[in-house]
């Protein structure tokens, strides 16, 4: 017998194995909620598969009988240009605030503390200040996720520009470079994966976000239609909804992810090592 | 000796429904738990839709809610539900306001900021029909009720309906004008206690410890004397606000202080009608689950007569318990 | 103890910078302090063009602090630094080249890239790119400066595609193609096996040799000091205070002129200086 | 003149930088407060600082007239509470978890595929699911922190743990050391200064999930007190109490930071090189 | 082309185990295929007990692969391998002790606690930690160990606060305190400075001497390998086929016997041996 540690299951295993799992939770899901059903009927708790797929049928397929649209596309769209927005936006700031933070003493020395403590701070906590001062429009949305996001790209970039070793900034210098080019040249181009990296960490928190703005305002959104049909207990529009914001959220991840090796392979290269 | 049977109900903050939190604090609750040998827990919950979804899940046996709500949530979700005491109905506690515009045809074309399927959203179709328009005329926007005070103070926002204590805070604002309350439909947002029915059918001691507790606390509410106004303050400190503004809320209250009151308006005819205009609004929304084919899916049974489908009766208006109170004395 | 190395006639290097043939760089008193510790005390230095001074020394005594301030990372506690008879600017700039012992080439550029950027620096200001004919001529400029360090077929790789010689290789031809008035090495082949180490002795005295080169390197192997060196710099402590060891720093103890040329074997006389040497500085093999 | 990347502001002028911003942002508080006091005096929305100590001395100070209790510590300890319990379970599964699926190939292969599915779940939008399954009590609020950032910690010691050079997990069985042995004196010890930094990352989520539950259902808290009195706009209320989280929030990562720098002398030593 | 070792009387080591005197270890017939490529084929090979066996080749050329296979990190996938009359364990034990180039200590560990750590494996299997009087009788044990590879004062310094040739000592000390019945190393001097490689290499003769160990090591540096290694094995491919590369594996192209004592010089004829390899064998200098 070898030891645990040196078990590695078969390459034709793995598949399987990483979908057990899966498989165990299903099983689990249509025993409990075969259980609820036969003490009542008509239990929303958990409903069987039938219904989800009416379900998804009606909010995927059918148009909606008050509005005529599809209302999964619709949410998914509307969710998904908020995301989008704030993301593009949380990322230009937070690039270019980290990059200066990181690469410049003085900057770092003035600016990063107040960044320090303006992660701290929770946004849901001070939602009502921004609406004030922003309104309740999809800029409210947006600017929650920023305010959310903004802050920890910052200090990531930050933290990995200050990683850039002394040396390669001297190097730069001695190659005639001035301040301006250091940053575009040497800086950006180290700082950028670790961007797409900080993003991909940041999409989490920014979903959450996402869906907190759209619980308290709004008129179409994924996070909106859950807490919408919450209020009738629809979990056969629930579930399917939390699903396909995974889905969703894989998917962005996974992109992200392709982007990244492809634009910046010397950086993995350089991880192998 | 024997153990004995614990039930919790569940409340919320709202006017109408504060003598629930003076019934926990004074002990009245206590005492007449006591006298018929249960146990009742009194739990206060932050958000009302998560109160009524908890008990529709069964981890209450009542709870507080709004004659919309009942039929909605656990009526509609298979949960068969007795309204034991109507406490009161909101005559004015419901508004929708304007800024910067004073007549309520000018909502039309405008973003109305409102929690969607609630009975504010069932207030702006009832004042939306007064005037011959429909939603198709405006864009609802859902807004959290937590939130709608400062959603209110934002510029971009032009039209909202909410309830109090909110309303009164949104009406403050210098540009505000209140185009329809409640006042104008009476009797149409009922505040009620509902309870599980099988838990009821299978304890009545329960339904008759609740509306015991109720009905002292509403002859001392309603009483000028000291202790009415001790206790009206401690309801308004439980609510956030003074003594006042409680009274100002309750004047737009229309409490049913006696139990005869509520049972009069129980049996009445109206009450039928006002459901069946509930249901018919919920359907359109979709709020009775996609099974529902009409809005008799769900069977609301009244004192004068039965709406929709009587093999499916889930909502059961039962002023009995309401009964045994005007008779009996604690 | 402090014994003064061989003055006498120079190689005069084959330069493309025009060079004054006495004191190119010169330290006057310097000293380096920091709050906690004395590292450089007391140090006079002249250096001429084209010298290829190898400096050694025990662990923390101070080499690379002494580099850095060749470099202006660091500014002096006293004493003046003249470079060609200006003072020494106080942060580095193109005028002096350096190869570290790692971390000297640009990761996320390629081989052609990382040596093509020393020339967008200088062309291009605001950029710091070259479009068109101007990027073709600077191409073909880098081209053949890796072609000139052995690098030619290796110039679409990345840094970490190319081993550690590769890697040194590569930061020589960035820096030359800036063309310093100095070039400075910290340990460049300290991170390499013995093989690749051979190599770039070969390659690093050629260049020198081509370029008409000022070159100060500082190394761990005495060895190689004697081997490639015109002048070798001991930095040891000369006063000792047990307690408080960091009270004093180090000072040229030795300052030994080797040859005139590389590529010519050591006089009978400092072959036996370094053999005194080798056996004096603790830690090191005897020369080859 | 020297390049801007190369300034370096003197020890002294560091902390009057670092200063400079939050001083800058209160000034501005100052004004804009003051310009909307002149144009409503009952403006809540930006209070003066009148208003302040007055709503601090009433929270922090004075007994609430109706329970008696001070308010800010009695929320301060229920959230703390709630906070402690949370991190300390999810410490405990996602390290457990974390080293079962970055040492154990086995185990790894079957979980980890499900482990970054759960991750990518935004809890926010489980919430109305949550509090069905495990009620409305004090459990709901750990459960929704642990959930949120169980998965987080985990991938994370996981990863941790994958990049442990497989030279060291050869060396201690070389050393004649079983799994067991290997899990408890080469892996836990490598896993847990990662996992305290884990913990300092996953609070910043744990508050926001706090303040998330306890907006919904609670009876104390930072989180419900803010819901609460959001009902009135009562920023003077709410502006201490979200400073008031922010520095919590700090002193906690300050701690956890100094207990790791402590307690892992060998790690952040090794960092240096 | 493959020319076979000399064969002769062996050095006795004053070993500690019960080894047999012929083939402690044999490899028969060990083919090592990846599914892309074959790394190794058909390598047959007889060790004894007691012998320094050291393996040079070519970067790539499965040198490092040699060494897990005795470990048993990899199986073959043909062939056996016996160790001490018994087919090796398909996974690494207390049998075979290594030291790898780098990470071979454990740097959450002091390094009195890093060679401590192999008695408390062996002592307490539950919690792998030793209290009161047996920690005590470890603990002298282990600091013995430490003084005997020159790391007695660094007791209680953690790996990344020593050296880098310190570190390889204390992964000499650890490995040896399990005594292990063969000792592996790959390049494990690779990383360090010329100083610091002769001193290990003095270390390393004196600990195999004294212990009476049979050791296999993987170096870059064939001089390294001459003056260390009883016998020495070069790996290298025999067969080429230059549409696929990865075709065809490495096998042993020499295997010659050095000397019998690492401490007696070459003998004549071994001397001509090495000269002629170090010209066949690319990229190497000449032995010393
Ligand atoms: N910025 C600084 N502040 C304080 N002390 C410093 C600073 N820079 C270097 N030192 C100290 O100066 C001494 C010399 O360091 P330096 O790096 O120059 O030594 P070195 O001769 O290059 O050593 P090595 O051979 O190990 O590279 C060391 O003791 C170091 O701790
Ligand atoms: N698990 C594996 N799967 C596929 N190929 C492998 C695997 N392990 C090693 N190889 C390949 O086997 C060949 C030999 O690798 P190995 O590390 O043994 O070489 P080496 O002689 O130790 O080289 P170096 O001197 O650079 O350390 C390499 O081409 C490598 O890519
Ligand atoms: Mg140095
Ligand atoms: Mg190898």
């Amino acid at each position: 017998m070898r030891k645990l540690i040196n078990w590695r299951p078969a390459k034709g295993a793995l598949a399987a194995l990483g979908c057990a799992p899966f498989v165990l939770v299903l099983i689990a899901y249509m025993v409990a909620s075969q259980a609820r059903l036969e003490v009542n009927p008509n239990d929303k708790m958990l409903p069987a598969f039938a219904s989800f797929s009416a379900a998804i049928t009606r909010v995927a397929i059918e148009p909606d009988r008050r509005t005529g649209e599809r209302l999964l596309w619709v949410d998914t769209a509307a969710s998904l240009r908020r995301l989008g927005l704030a993301i593009a936006i949380s990322a230009v700031i937070g690039l270019t605030l980290g990059m200066a933070l990181g690469a410049l003493p003085i900057a770092g020395a003035s600016l990063s503390p107040l960044v320090a403590g303006v992660s701290l701070i929770p946004p849901l906590a001070i939602l009502p200040i921004l609406f004030i001062v922003v309104g309740l429009g999809e800029l409210s949305k947006v600017v929650l996720i920023c305010i959310g996001i903004t802050p920890v790209i910052t200090r990531d970039i930050e933290q990995r520009v200050r990683e850039i070793p002394r040396e390669l900034i001297v190097k730069a210098q001695t190659l005639g470079a001035s301040t301006w080019q250091i940053m575009l040249r040497v800086v950006l181009p180290q700082a950028l994966p670790r961007l797409v990296s900080a993003l991909r960490l940041g999409l989490c928190s920014a979903w959450l976000f996402l869906i907190a703005a759209e619980a308290i305002a709004a008129e179409s959104g994924l996070g909106y239609r859950i807490f919408l049909v919450r209020r009738y207990l629809a979990m056969d529009v629930i579930l399917p909804y939390v699903l396909w914001i995974t889905a969703v959220a894989y998917l962005t991840d996974y992109v992200l992810g392709w982007i990244s090796r492809r634009a910046f392979r010397w950086h993995f290269l350089g991880q192998l090592q | 000796d024997e153990i004995k049977p614990k039930f919790r109900v569940a409340w919320t903050v709202y006017v109408g429904w504060m003598p629930w939190d003076y019934a926990a604090q004074s002990g009245i609750m206590k005492k007449w738990a006591d006298k018929l040998g249960i146990e009742v827990e009194i739990v206060q919950l932050n958000d009302y839709v998560e109160s009524i979804n908890q008990y529709t899940a069964g981890k209450f046996d009542g709870c507080v809610m709004t004659n919309m709500d009942a039929l909605t949530i656990p009526a509609a979700g298979g949960v068969d539900s007795t309204a034991l005491i109507v406490g009161d109905f909101s005559n004015g506690n419901d508004g929708v306001v304007l800024k910067g515009k004073d007549k309520l045809a000018d909502i039309k074309g405008q973003r109305v900021n409102l929690v969607e399927l609630s009975v504010s959203h069932y207030l702006l179709a009832r004042a939306l029909q007064s005037i011959k328009a429909s939603e198709k005329d405006i864009k609802v926007v859902n807004t959290s009720d937590a939130d709608i005070v400062a959603a209110a103070s934002a510029s971009d926002t032009t039209a909202l309906v909410t309830w109090n204590p909110q309303l009164s805070e949104v009406k403050k604002l210098p540009t505000a004008h209140e185009v329809f309350n409640s006042s104008q439909i009476p009797g149409e947002i009922i505040d009620l206690m509902v309870v599980n029915s099988a838990k009821l059918k299978a304890n009545p001691k329960l339904g008759q410890a609740l509306v015991g507790a109720w009905y002292e606390i509403m002859e001392l509410m309603s009483s000028p004397s000291p202790a009415g106004v001790a206790a009206r303050t401690a309801m308004a400190k439980a609510s956030g606000t003074d003594l006042a503004g409680f009274e100002s809320q309750l004047k737009t209250t229309r409490m049913f202080y006696t139990p005869a009151d509520a049972v009069k308006f129980t049996q009445s005819p109206a009450l039928a009608n006002t459901m069946q205009q509930v249901a018919e609004f919920s359907f359109m929304h979709g709020l009775l689950g996609e099974g529902a084919k009409s809005a008799g899916a769900v069977g609301i049974a009244t004192a004068s007569r039965t709406i929709g489908a009587s093999a499916n009766v889930k909502l059961r208006f039962d002023d009995s318990f309401m009964q045994q109170a005007v008779s009996v004395k604690p | 103890m402090c014994s003064v190395g061989f003055r006498g006639a120079r190689f005069a290097g084959t330069s493309w910078g025009n060079y004054s043939s006495v004191a190119f760089l010169e330290l006057t008193n310097v000293w380096q302090e920091y709050p906690d510790q004395v590292v450089l005390e007391r140090l006079n230095l002249m250096l001429e063009a084209g010298e290829f001074c190898v400096v050694v020394g025990a662990s923390g005594c101070g080499k690379s602090t002494f580099l850095r301030l060749l470099l202006g990372e660091e500014r002096p506690s006293r004493g003046r630094v003249i470079l060609d008879g200006k003072p020494l600017r106080d942060e580095p700039d193109a005028a002096r080249g350096v190869v570290f012992q790692r971390y000297s080439v640009f990761p996320h550029l390629t081989a052609l890239a990382n040596v093509l950027v020393a020339l967008e620096f200088k062309q291009a200001p605001l950029t710091a790119r070259l479009f068109g004919r101007t990027r073709y001529a600077a191409t073909k400029r880098a081209q053949a400066m890796l072609e000139a360090v052995g690098l030619g077929a290796a110039a679409a790789r990345y840094p970490c595609e190319l081993s550690g010689g590769m890697q040194q290789r590569l930061a020589l031809a960035q820096a030359l193609i800036a063309e310093p008035r100095v070039l400075l090495l910290d340990e460049p082949f300290g991170a390499l096996d013995p093989g690749s180490r051979a190599d770039m002795h070969v390659l690093v005295r050629d260049l020198w040799r081509r370029h008409g080169l000022t070159v100060v390197m500082v190394t761990h192997d005495l060895k190689e000091g004697f081997s490639l060196g015109t002048r070798l710099l001991v930095f040891d402590k000369v006063r000792h205070d047990p307690q408080a060891p960091n009270a004093y720093g180090s000072r040229v103890t030795y300052d030994l002129k080797l040859r005139t040329n590389p590529l010519t074997p050591m006089t009978h006389a400092n072959r036996a200086a370094a053999l005194r040497l080798a056996s004096i500085v603790p830690g090191h093999a005897a020369p080859g």
